[in-house]
């Protein structure tokens, strides 16, 4: 058996993080506004797998929809989202990219605008808090959304409140064209955490394991009501800010450096290395999923469009789910 | 009214274990001009009142997240004006959830916040045309006890984040008895003194003003309807439109900045409804374009008053101009 | 569009050193969506162009002091979504300083944001209402580069802070001749094309819409005044007042959300004017009040298109009913 | 020659003080509205003491209107803009308690949200960076203030740009009712800063040597271009958050232990010890600006009201001044 079938954590990790990259690669080439993850599947993997049913998932944007496959969403229909079709969850009235499967254990985002989701996060943490049962959230931000006012506000607020929060700051060392060594002053977000009393800790981003690991360690506080914690992922934003960045503002010996880093060829060598997996075998199932998820994305992008009719209120009660079954 | 408005959020808490209340001071200290009263010895112990630090953005905002996973948080904003540090989490985001996501999603929120040219002496911007410009945002400003009970019961039970505007001016007024009885819904106007020769529409402190100004029009044969809109959204233009089509004439008294607010969407919703041309004259008296003046004497002069609101009726009113 | 706006800014920049421009990726970047094509070549040296971390509030916030310290800030917002981070400096306070302190302090501030459908696919909203509520906040939206050269350089002239619009599907549409000579005054409206059957009013892309459906209409018979009102705030409602008395009918064309917005203030500003009764019949063509959709066909079915202005104007037009 | 007259540091700072405390205390007996700043004298004297004409000052609003005074504002004037009378600075348009002396070299709050002012401040500081000239602005904010975003923002802007700017904390341990210690989670504000690349430094708030020497080093610094720094000064708000504050968030027996360390005391103590002063002279003296400022502020309290007409619009170009003068 190999690591293909087998639920070996790395095994497991390493078929989310393939299964997240074929989905985002299909994206880059059948949608110009994607935000290309590559490179950064281990952050967001390693911090969102093996959480419970009732635990509240806050991906931030990009690596959105990897979350949500993680969490078994149907590619078909979050690529539906992405594309605002027929097909789309949200009847094709909001963006699927980043906001694939909002819910009450699913936070998105609900306009353009970032940080808030950080605080959507902190109050589910609340919502969990005063429920009791041991479950938590874990919220993801950029290491640009780190600067935002809101997030400094909520870290404190989780702090001062002890909220069940594992906050994880998927630093890919750009804003857009800033890097984050020149936007965020100092030494960092984990130091920031510390000066606010959360327990912080720097680990490799583009490795699975350690990510995990530090999740886990994090995830234990919160389950046993200590609090929130911070990891500080640093990570590499392989590909450009959206489609067709110029990237001006980075080398190309920097992206090269990085390349060499990525977490999927790296946890398929630890694959290889641990008998897991062979080299061919591990190549031949990559080439699979990213055929399978070509061709699921292909059909999304030709599928018939929403076609839904404009309501006239945006109030909840002029919904049509509400409509029809009353009050949720 | 500040008492009714305590006892609405307290029997709901009674009800609903799902309520939480989140402010600064609204602890042991009992809520900004007492705005929490007897809350914390009730709920205290059981973690459902959260005294917060200075961070607006961030109480609006964990709100709309504890709304989103199951929570029926109250944010006791304090003053209306700290409004302003809250759109992106309130309005521009928590009021598009249930539209954004086909109702899949809801965001059952009450923020209350206190406005208006009061004893305070600071703090009166209302800043309601900020939040009316936004579509999926409910705003309720009661005039009165009953209402303000009323309005804060359904403002809970409401599955839309919901502004809850408190007149300084009358929360600490002279004692009404409270009808908790009373149906209230939001988006419903009322009528608080039927008359037949013009219609006055107001909300909050304006309404008892253009009362006071109603009896002394009656006292010049002049029977003004006075319409209490307590809602500015949904606004309930047909009740409006009802009137002033009967009447034959409106004045719209407002306290709020004058533009892009509710006078000019009550104008422009009754022009909607009817097919572009009114059979009716409409009159607005509102403050000038400029922020809330901070001199007593200036201050008055800004708020439309009783006299003023007497003023433009006689003004507007077919009946007087009739006997002229 | 896009050039002339740069080029406005990029002359300005010469020929006065107390202004800088603050933004996300506006350095080396060039600005999102090319918005600061250039100007890291000529002024990033001396410091004046300053790229930004993701603090909408303190960029906003640290030009407001800037500017009551003696610069001339203009900070590239991105898009206009984010002015809702800003409402506290932007509007709340820094549109009051010249009012408060009597004119003794002002902020000469010009805030840029793109707005609107296009090809971005996001971030569209234009949060025009939530501005315009404040006094004090001047708001400017061109619809072509000459008007857009013209409106930026009085902004940045202005001693007022003002918000400037940059519609998207405007920004990189073809190329077209900019007159820098142009006297453009904030709050003054343009007829950009005479007509005296009806008077349609549009602002940004509503301003190209409405000119292709009055072409239709004249192939119909109709000849419509289109009437750009280039600043939102002052609104120049005489201008709209003697087209719409004149050609008898107004249709008021609006992209963005309809409540308490430009529509329904353009409509009370004419009501203030006239003496509560206007003398031509008003309709308005804009989006139903919800956020703007994202699925394609839903975003076009959502904002006015040219046929649905044509055929507003055509039920709208005296003439047209006449003819019937 | 004695501590009245002569000019050591102490005995100039002493001197301050006791203005300030008569201004406060007379506004305490004249003005429901007031916020009493007894307690806190040493920390914004220190602060703002000493400056350069060219330098912004950017006072918290609790001690606003002492630092007015120390710039040489007249105290009938101020007390006009307190009151909101026909001699107030603005006309008696805004508040003159919150925003005393509003210019290009003094910023006060433009309405009553707090947070904003600290991002003026910088502003300014970034205005003064880019005129050279080695000015510096000095920005002092509450411990209940540090949480806002805006506060937060600022700081990394700041530390990013290297701006020529003292922050000081007046940490009075209270926002209205709420500790400081529990609203703001972690080990405190010079940490935070510190996280944010900004040299801190924690001062006794009731010293007002200990407090100005801070200050100093903090100036030189910005003025030889190395940016921001942050004093965090603990002091006490020896009265209540407004006037009749039923202060039951607090044990009398706290407020008194402060009460003894009383930073006007301290310095006339200090005086005295120096032999620049006596105790007479002192409560002479002190009595005697009691006394006066009693005097100024019950006058001004009578005042004709504004009677300003209303202008129609609130853009520049309609205020007097700009209309009598022209474009500034
Ligand atoms: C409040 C806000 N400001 C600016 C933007 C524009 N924007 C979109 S993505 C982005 C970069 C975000 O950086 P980071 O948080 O590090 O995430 P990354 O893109 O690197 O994944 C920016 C500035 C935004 N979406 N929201
Ligand atoms: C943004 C904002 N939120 C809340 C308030 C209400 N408020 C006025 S003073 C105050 C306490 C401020 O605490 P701190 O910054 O420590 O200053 P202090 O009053 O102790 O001098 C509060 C909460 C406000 N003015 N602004
Ligand atoms: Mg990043
Ligand atoms: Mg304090």
């Amino acid at each position: 058996m190999t690591a293909i079938e087998q639920d070996s954590r790395l095994a497991t990790w390493w078929r989310a993080m393939v299964e997240a990259r074929a989905f985002d690669q299909a994206m880059c080439r059948h949608n110009g506004h994607w935000h290309e993850a590559r490179g950064e599947e281990a952050v967001f993997v390693g911090a969102f797998a093996g959480l419970r049913d009732d635990d509240v998932l806050a991906p931030h944007f990009r690596g959105a929809c990897a979350v949500s496959l993680l969490r078994g969403a149907d590619p078909a229909r979050l690529a539906a989202g992405v594309f605002g079709t027929a097909d789309s969850p949200s009847g094709g009235r909001w963006r699927g990219d980043i906001c694939p499967s909002p819910g009450p254990r699913f936070v998105g985002m609900f306009s353009g605008s970032l940080g808030t989701s950080v605080a959507y996060a902190a109050g589910a943490a609340l919502s969990l808090q005063r429920a009791g049962g041991g479950s938590l959230v874990v919220s993801a931000f950029g290491d640009g959304t780190a600067n935002a006012g809101i997030v400094a506000e909520t870290l404190n607020l989780a702090s001062m409140l002890q909220l069940p929060i594992v906050f994880v700051c998927q630093n890919n060392q750009y804003a857009t064209s800033l890097r984050a060594d020149v936007a965020m002053a100092g030494a960092g977000i984990a130091r920031r955490a510390e000066a606010l009393g959360i327990p912080s800790v720097e680990v490799d981003g583009n490795d699975v394991t350690a990510v995990f690991e530090a999740r886990e360690e994090a995830a234990a506080r919160a389950r046993a009501g200590g609090g929130p914690s911070l990891i500080h992922a640093l990570t590499y934003r392989m590909g450009g800010h959206y489609m067709n960045d110029p990237e001006v503002y980075r080398t190309s010996e920097e992206v090269e450096a990085w390349a060499a880093r990525d977490p999927l060829a790296r946890a398929e060598r630890a694959l290889v290395e641990a008998g897991q997996l062979t080299a061919d075998e591990g190549g031949e199932y990559v080439e699979q999923r990213l055929a399978d998820l070509e061709q699921i994305v292909a059909t999304a992008k030709t599928a018939q469009p929403s076609a839904r009719p404009l309501p006239n209120s945006a109030f909840a009660e002029s919904t049509q789910l509400l409509t029809e079954s009353g009050v949720r | 009214m500040s008492e009714a408005i305590v006892a609405a959020i307290g029997d709901a808490m009674a009800d609903d274990d799902s309520i939480y209340l989140m402010g600064q001071d609204v602890g042991v200290f009992g809520g900004p001009m007492l705005s929490a009263k007897g809350l914390w010895d009730r709920f205290g112990r059981a973690g459902r009142i959260i005294d917060s630090p200075i961070s607006e953005a961030a109480m609006v905002g964990t709100a709309v997240g504890a709304a989103m996973a199951g929570s029926r948080p109250i944010v006791d904003l304090m003053f209306a004006e700290f409004l302003a540090l809250t759109m992106t989490p309130l309005a521009l985001e928590g009021s598009s959830v249930a539209y954004r996501t086909d109702g899949r999603l809801t965001v059952p929120l009450v923020v209350r916040a206190k406005c208006g040219v009061g004893p305070h002496r600071g703090h009166a911007e209302s800043v309601i045309g900020m939040l009316m410009s936004f579509p999926g945002l409910k705003i309720a400003m009661p005039s009165g006890a009953s209402d303000a009970y009323g309005l804060m019961r359904a403002a809970i039970a409401d599955q839309n984040p919901v502004v809850f505007l408190e007149h300084m001016s009358l929360l600490h007024g002279a004692k009404e008895d409270v009808d908790t009885g009373d149906d209230v819904r939001l988006g419903q106007a009322a009528v608080k003194r039927p008359g037949q020769d013009l219609t006055i529409v107001a909300t909050g402190l304006m309404v008892p003003r253009s009362l006071r100004a109603a009896r002394q029009l009656a006292e010049d044969g002049v029977e003004a309807e006075v319409v209490d809109l307590r809602s500015l959204a949904p606004l309930d233009a047909d009740c409006v439109l009802e009137s002033a089509h009967r009447t034959g004439a409106l004045l719209i008294v407002e306290e709020s900045w004058p533009t892009a607010g509710p006078a000019a969407e009550t104008v422009a919703q009754l022009l909607r409804r009817s097919g572009g041309t009114l059979d009716f004259p409409v009159t607005v008296l509102d403050p000038p374009p400029t922020p809330i003046p901070f001199g007593a004497d200036l201050e008055a002069a800004y708020v439309p008053g009783v006299d003023a609101i007497v003023e433009a009726a006689k003004a507007a009113s077919p009946a007087v101009k009739e006997t002229r």
